[in-house]
């Protein structure tokens, strides 16, 4: 047997670390501990000078055991480990030390503490390192298909590329149709495209495309597997229409008797039938009926719209349907949510008439719209002569989001523009900081305020219908500082836009939890890295893509788009991954049989093997959590990587200078009170 | 931010509060590398491994950090109903009630060993946990644990029944 | 802790009444005590209780300010343990969970106002008492299905503009902090017609009455304008300034301003013990200075007209969001 | 010049002594307060351009400023404050500095406030006929005369008390806030 012959490397990280740790003093402990041949502190271990300075120190000094002690083990530790590999070292004998997350950046004021708790983490991950195990990683083919999951601009996008080459998708939408929020826009900001003329186009690509299959209606409800090899199960709705027989003609819903408040599409401004197609563009063309208010589901009368379809195509009986499939990579464009403005009392929306969200708005501008394009008051006839458009609604506030919603401002510029452009109304905006980064922003900042809008530096307190001097009556009143002259400012207007922010979807959390994905706190996914990796997420396989990771504009989304789909053409192109070889691995010949490890086994992974008389663990199936292991009375089941010994050293390391290990007295305790 | 925990305990008066904190991959792990980088402060008392779940919670390490010296054992993990395996967690909940009761009958106050929730995205609730567990600690004050329950001769005997 | 008796009544609340319960709002004292019988609940006052420091106790000195308060919070958990502690004063209220919210939050006022009281012999441990408007206790505990059955004269035809003032629902006592409902339905429940009024939380002035009194006069204008916009017979509050700054000034504003405002301003248990068939004087009802029976006389008889309500529909329109 | 009792600047006292006025660092400027607040219109700054004063280190101008003197506790800033800054409780802060410092020995507002707290200090109880006669005929006796009006008016409902009432552990109440100004004085 060789002798053991660890390498440990103190990353400075630049000032991250060395500015709080005395690395120079760690590196020279370090090379005390036993078994290390060689420690050195350096300054970017991850750059391929450091990486270097391992490799030939693993081939020059012999090295057969390696500790890096820098940031987490989620940054850089496959960094590292393909290090090893390259220098002929078996990369599961290579051990990560975070001594940054940590370590240096929670103790920043503390210099000594810092020190001392690296030194406490390097030297566990030391002990660790040498109960390690040479192993190789489980190598699985990549299954071509790609699922993405959220049919909007940022799904439609990834979806195209992907398929565009030559790669098979499922792309599946909840709503009826394709779309997301960009089919409600009326246009968009600064050019002011119309949102349909350029995103019809790409939708209806997306409906005749060979390679993707489109699951409108639909819903994922489970998912399981790994990169290259997901199993996914979707939920395909019932829309209650053949959809081999159904034109699209829209005899269905013209005779439709049912009329409801349409609070998705038309943002609640707008009517729609129960057996409804969301809008003329929709793709696919295929109306569908809503069970909760169509008639027929009420009091079992009515079927106008199976009287009047030509084609026969009204299936009453029709029920969801399962689907399941294979998926080597996931993309997750689920969107976002509009923060609903009731939370805000003090704004008045849902109680004083007037007051409009951004999207209904936007419904109210379109000309597919409810108003057919006319900007009106909620009495659905008078053109506002004076409006007031509400910034950071919901953003910006520790109440409610702390974040910038990003788009409002431009939005709200937009809006302004609109309104000018179709009541030429006096349009005030009331904002805290205009953010009009990038491209052309700017520019069409300029040329609002040249089109005369008013801009007041000033959050509004609030929006009231309570007159107080005899030019405020029948007004809606809006009460904010104006912080540039630094007075009180109430500003009688006809109608208010309120700039909401842009949340996660409600669901996003469980959503997050059902792919195995990490989200903020708000709801947002989490990337891998915010500059670096900003489309993957910490799980393999799994990209995300839009407003889901957080709020962004059409720009910004349609590259996000782009970018998972890039990501995902080189997982594919590679053909094989490689998967952690953390699993656990039975001793049959100690092994007694008794089977309390088979039930606790979340994924079915291990077998009773009947003649034998012992367990065996099925390691394709195995996702290596550790249950079985610590559950086993014999502690013949070992977990590879997380080893018994492994961990019960890195114990001891971590704590080798308190206790036992410091002074070795022996001292019988009283008991504690409790 | 060096803390001065004899206000706590002046039992305090040698060192300073050692926890082990015992860290699942997903969610805990990765609060306390949020709370990183973030850069919330908090006492420099935890010292963590990494273990793929709780349920890979094994109680001999309990055990064994508090025989070699920690004062107290932190095990965090997903939020019930949020295990990356299922209902690793859960299988952690039943083994630490088992183990806390056992301890009081070594002696060990069982506040010393706790066991918590953080997702992913809680950096603060992470944060929050380690300063509530090492004022715990900082109040019951140094445990010095050592070989209480087995004499020497004993303890390699386990050991070689263990194999 | 006292035995609930379903919908987490209670038979007694420890009962904090502040100053202006022994002066100028005796007559909500004494309401509140028979409605209180009505409901079966009694209201234990706190023994020896002081002063709650007001708004102006705490602009002078912040810290003794607090002990003052906290004495009072300490005679209670003497007196009754972790019983809730009722006022009836909005003030009140606020400075009483204030003080125990803020000893919870901040370590070192909680060390300094326990320092402070030692030197009476006294502690507080903040959390101990669980801190309510009596408006709270009777709307969350009691219940409106309760209160509706125990009506016997319901308040038909009155139109009363609800008005909650700043410092029961702000900073945060877990109602909505801006437009709150519970006094409307409860009114409602009472058989009054509730009117829209949106300035149902802006400020009564407060002690400005006393040392700014054209910022006062300004801030009571607003509000007596305001319901009587909306058609208002009657404001109906909670507070003992608040129905003091719109009932005793209303004449003052209307000198000042050259209105001729005569809406008379009475308090909720007022209205409830009417409600409950208890007679007039018994409650007080007299003591206001803008007279309430000419509003009080409309009580059982059919409206001329509707009263106006802030949205105003029209079959063109486009829907309403729901405010569920 | 800035006043810098124990060398800490007003901005700097006033988010130690104010429970929660830490967050005061955060503000935005965005104007919430003063778009929220009923008696803005009388104020000389509204509470955003204060802070926006008191970060400046204008302490001077901070202090002799009538804003927390306007203030009416009615909580509207702090409940819609994006930053959740305690705007309410620090004008109290305000106020006691701006006392402290002598900047506010006598006017309408600390007159009355004197007036309250000696009647509280004197009796634990608040005594209304006492503090209005006491201040407005000290302080405004032409107000006095309009007051008398209105105390005569609420004395005919039976509003008014005629002796102020006295709690019966008063030395223990005074104990308590001669304590509790001692520790009050030890921070400073």
């Amino acid at each position: 047997m060789t002798e053991n012959r660890v390498g440990v490397y103190i990353c400075h990280c630049g000032h991250n670390i060395a500015g709080t740790v005395d690395v120079e003093e760690v590196a020279l402990w370090a090379a005390g501990l036993p078994h290390v041949a060689v420690s050195r502190d350096y300054k970017f271990m991850c750059s391929s000078l450091g990486q270097e300075l391992v490799e030939a120190d693993i081939k020059e000094q012999h090295l057969t055991h390696v500790v890096v002690a820098a940031c987490s083990p989620h940054m850089h530790e496959p960094t590292f480990r393909q290090a090893c590999e390259r220098a002929g070292l078996n990369p599961y004998l290579f051990e990560m030390a975070n001594i940054r997350e940590h370590a240096s950046w929670v103790h920043p004021n503390d210099r000594a503490a810092a020190t001392d708790k690296a030194k406490a983490i390097i030297s566990g991950s030391v002990r660790r390192v040498l109960e390690l195990s040479p192993l190789e990683p489980l190598r699985a083919p990549i299954h071509e298909t790609t699922l993405v999951v959220g049919g909007g601009i940022a799904g439609i996008n990834t979806a195209l590329e992907i398929a565009n080459a030559g790669h098979p998708v499922v792309l599946v939408e909840r709503e009826p149709s394709i779309g997301g929020h960009m089919a409600q826009f009326d246009k968009t900001f600064p050019t002011l495209d119309c949102a349909a003329c350029i995103l019809t186009p790409k939708m209806f690509e997306v409906g005749m495309h060979p390679n993707i299959k489109l699951l409108t209606y639909s819903e994922v409800e489970q998912v399981d597997g790994y990169v290259g090899n997901f199993t996914v199960r979707i939920r395909k709705k019932a829309r209650k229409i053949n959809t081999e027989l159904c034109t699209g003609c829209g005899d269905c819903w013209g005779r439709c008797p049912a009329k409801v408040v349409d609070n998705i599409y038309e943002a609640g401004i707008g009517y729609r039938t129960a057996i409804y197609r969301q809008f003329p563009q929709a793709v696919p063309k295929y109306p569908v009926i809503d069970v909760e208010t169509c008639i027929y589901y009420k009091n079992g009368k009515c079927k106008a719209c199976e009287k009047f379809c030509p084609t026969g195509a009204i299936d009453f009986d029709q029920e969801d349907e399962i689907i399941l499939m294979q998926a080597g990579n996931i993309v997750l464009a689920t969107g976002y949510d509009l923060f609903d403005a009731r939370r805000i009392p003090a704004y008045g929306y849902g109680r004083l008439a007037n007051v409009f969200t951004s999207m209904e708005f936007e419904r109210l501008t379109n000309a597919t719209g409810p108003t057919g394009g006319k900007v009106v008051l909620r009495d659905g006839v008078t053109a506002p002569e004076s409006v007031a458009i509400i910034h950071c609604v919901g953003s910006r506030d520790k109440n409610y989001n702390v974040y910038c919603s990003a788009t409002c401002c431009m939005a709200a510029l937009k809006f302004a523009h609109l309104v000018k452009e179709k009541t030429n109304a006096e349009v005030y905006n009331f904002y805290i900081d205009m953010r009009t980064a990038f491209k052309d922003y700017e520019a069409f900042y300029i040329r609002l305020m040249e089109e005369g809008t008013h801009f007041i530096r000033g959050r509004v307190a609030e929006v009231t219908d309570a007159a107080r001097i005899p030019g405020e009556e029948g007004k809606l009143i809006v009460q904010a500082e104006d912080t540039l002259v630094g007075k009180q400012r109430r500003i009688p207007v006809d109608m208010v836009i309120l700039m909401g922010a842009m949340e996660p979807k409600d669901d996003a959390k469980e959503v997050a939890y059902r792919f195995g994905i990490g989200c903020s706190e708000a709801g947002f996914f989490t990337e891998r890295h915010p500059k670096l990796d900003p489309v993957a997420t910490m799980s393999e396989g799994i990209f995300i893509a839009g407003a889901c990771q957080g709020p962004k504009d059409i720009p910004a989304t349609v590259g996000q788009g782009a970018a998972a789909a890039a990501r995902v053409l080189s997982l594919i192109g590679q053909g094989v991954v490689e998967i952690e070889p953390v699993r656990a691995v039975i001793d049959e010949s100690r092994c007694s049989g008794c089977r309390i490890c088979n039930n606790l086994c979340p994924y079915n992974a291990i077998d009773y093997l009947e003649e034998e008389g012992v367990s065996r663990v099925n390691a394709a199936l195995c996702k290596g959590c550790g249950t079985c292991v610590a559950a086993c009375p014999s502690q013949v089941i070992q977990g590879q990587h997380y080893t018994f010994d492994s961990l019960m050293s890195q114990i001891e390391g971590l704590l080798y200078d308190v206790g036992n290990n410091q002074n070795g007295h022996v001292r019988v305790m009283e008991p504690e009170p409790v | 931010m060096a803390h001065d925990y004899n206000e706590f305990n002046p039992a305090w008066e040698e060192r300073t509060p050692v926890i082990i904190g015992l860290l699942c991959n997903w969610c805990s792990y990765r609060a306390a590398d949020l709370a990183g980088t973030s850069r919330f402060g908090y006492p420099a008392t935890l010292r963590d491994l990494r273990i793929m779940c709780t349920g890979r919670l094994d109680p001999t390490f309990v055990v064994k950090a508090l025989r070699e010296g920690a004062d107290g054992v932190l095990v965090m993990g997903c939020h019930p109903g949020q295990c990356h395996y299922d209902a690793g967690n859960y299988k952690a909940m039943r083994r630490m009630a088992l183990l806390r009761r056992t301890l009081v009958q070594l002696g060990v106050h069982p506040d010393r060993v706790q066991l918590a929730w953080a997702s992913a995205s809680q950096g603060t609730v992470f944060t929050e946990m380690v300063k509530n567990m090492t004022e715990t600690i900082a109040r019951l004050g140094p445990l010095n644990w050592q070989d209480t329950a087995f004499d020497e001769s004993q303890h390699k005997e386990m050991e070689a029944i263990r194999g | 802790m006292t035995a609930a008796n379903g919908n987490g009544r209670k038979d007694n609340y420890l009962y904090y009444p502040g100053c202006s319960q022994r002066a100028t709002s005796r007559a909500y004292e004494k309401s509140a005590k028979l409605v209180g019988q009505a409901l079966g609940f009694t209201l234990e006052e706190i023994n020896d209780w002081n002063c709650c420091g007001a708004t102006d106790y705490f602009s002078v000195n912040v810290l003794p300010a607090y002990s003052l308060v906290a004495r009072n919070l300490s005679l209670a958990v003497e007196q009754g343990g972790t019983r809730d502690l009722v006022a009836p004063c909005s003030a009140c209220f606020l400075n009483l969970r204030k003080t125990d919210t803020n000893m919870g939050k901040y370590p070192k006022l909680n060390k300094q106002v326990n320092q402070a009281l030692a030197a009476g012999n006294l502690h507080y441990d903040p959390g101990t008492l669980n801190i309510r408007h009596l408006l709270d206790v009777i709307v969350q505990d009691i219940g409106f299905d309760t209160i509706e059955a125990r009506v016997t004269k319901p308040l038909t035809g009155l139109r009363v503009a609800p008005y909650y003032g700043c410092l029961i629902v702000r900073p945060d006592a877990g109602y909505n902090t801006e437009y709150p409902t519970h006094l409307d339905e409860l009114l409602t429940r009472l058989g009054a017609t509730v009117v829209d009024f949106p300035m149902k939380t802006h400020c009564c002035g407060g002690h400005m009455t006393q040392i700014g009194e054209d910022v006062a006069l300004e801030l009571i204008r607003r509000l007596v304008h305001n319901a009587a916009e909306y058609d208002a017979d009657m404001i109906v509050t909670l507070c003992p300034m608040c129905q003091l700054n719109l009932d005793a000034y209303q004449g003052q504003v209307n000198s000042h301003f050259n209105t001729d405002y005569r809406l008379p301003v009475l308090f909720f248990t007022q209205l409830m013990g009417l409600a409950f068939g208890i007679k007039p004087g018994d409650l007080d009802i007299g003591s206001e200075i803008i007279p309430a029976d000419a509003a009080l006389a409309k009580i059982g008889q059919e409206a001329e007209t509707k009263p106006r309500q802030a949205v105003r529909r029209d079959k063109n329109a486009l829907p309403m969001p729901s405010l569920d | 010049m800035p006043n810098t009792p124990n060398g800490h600047t007003l901005y700097q006292r006033v988010m130690a002594e104010t429970p929660g006025g830490d967050t005061l660092i955060t503000c935005l400027q965005c104007g919430t307060c003063g778009g929220s607040c009923p008696s803005a219109a009388d104020m000389d700054a509204t509470p955003r351009r204060l802070f926006a004063m008191l970060m400046a280190g204008m302490d001077d101008e901070v202090l002799k400023s009538n804003t927390p003197w306007y203030c009416v506790s009615c909580y509207f800033c702090m409940v819609r404050c994006p930053q959740n800054i305690p705007i309410t409780e620090i004008m109290y802060t305000l106020k006691q500095e701006a006392i402290a410092q002598k900047y506010f020995d006598r006017n309408p507002h600390t007159d009355w406030a004197h007036s309250f707290i000696g009647y509280v200090e004197q009796y634990g109880r608040g005594f209304e006929l006492g503090l209005a006669t006491r201040y407005h005929l000290t302080h405004n006796p032409l107000g006095a005369v309009k007051k008398t009006g209105l105390m005569f008016d609420l004395a005919r409902k039976g509003r008014v008390a005629m002796m102020p009432e006295r709690i019966e552990n008063m030395p223990q109440l005074t104990a308590i806030l001669t304590e509790a100004k001692r520790i009050a004085g030890g921070e400073k």
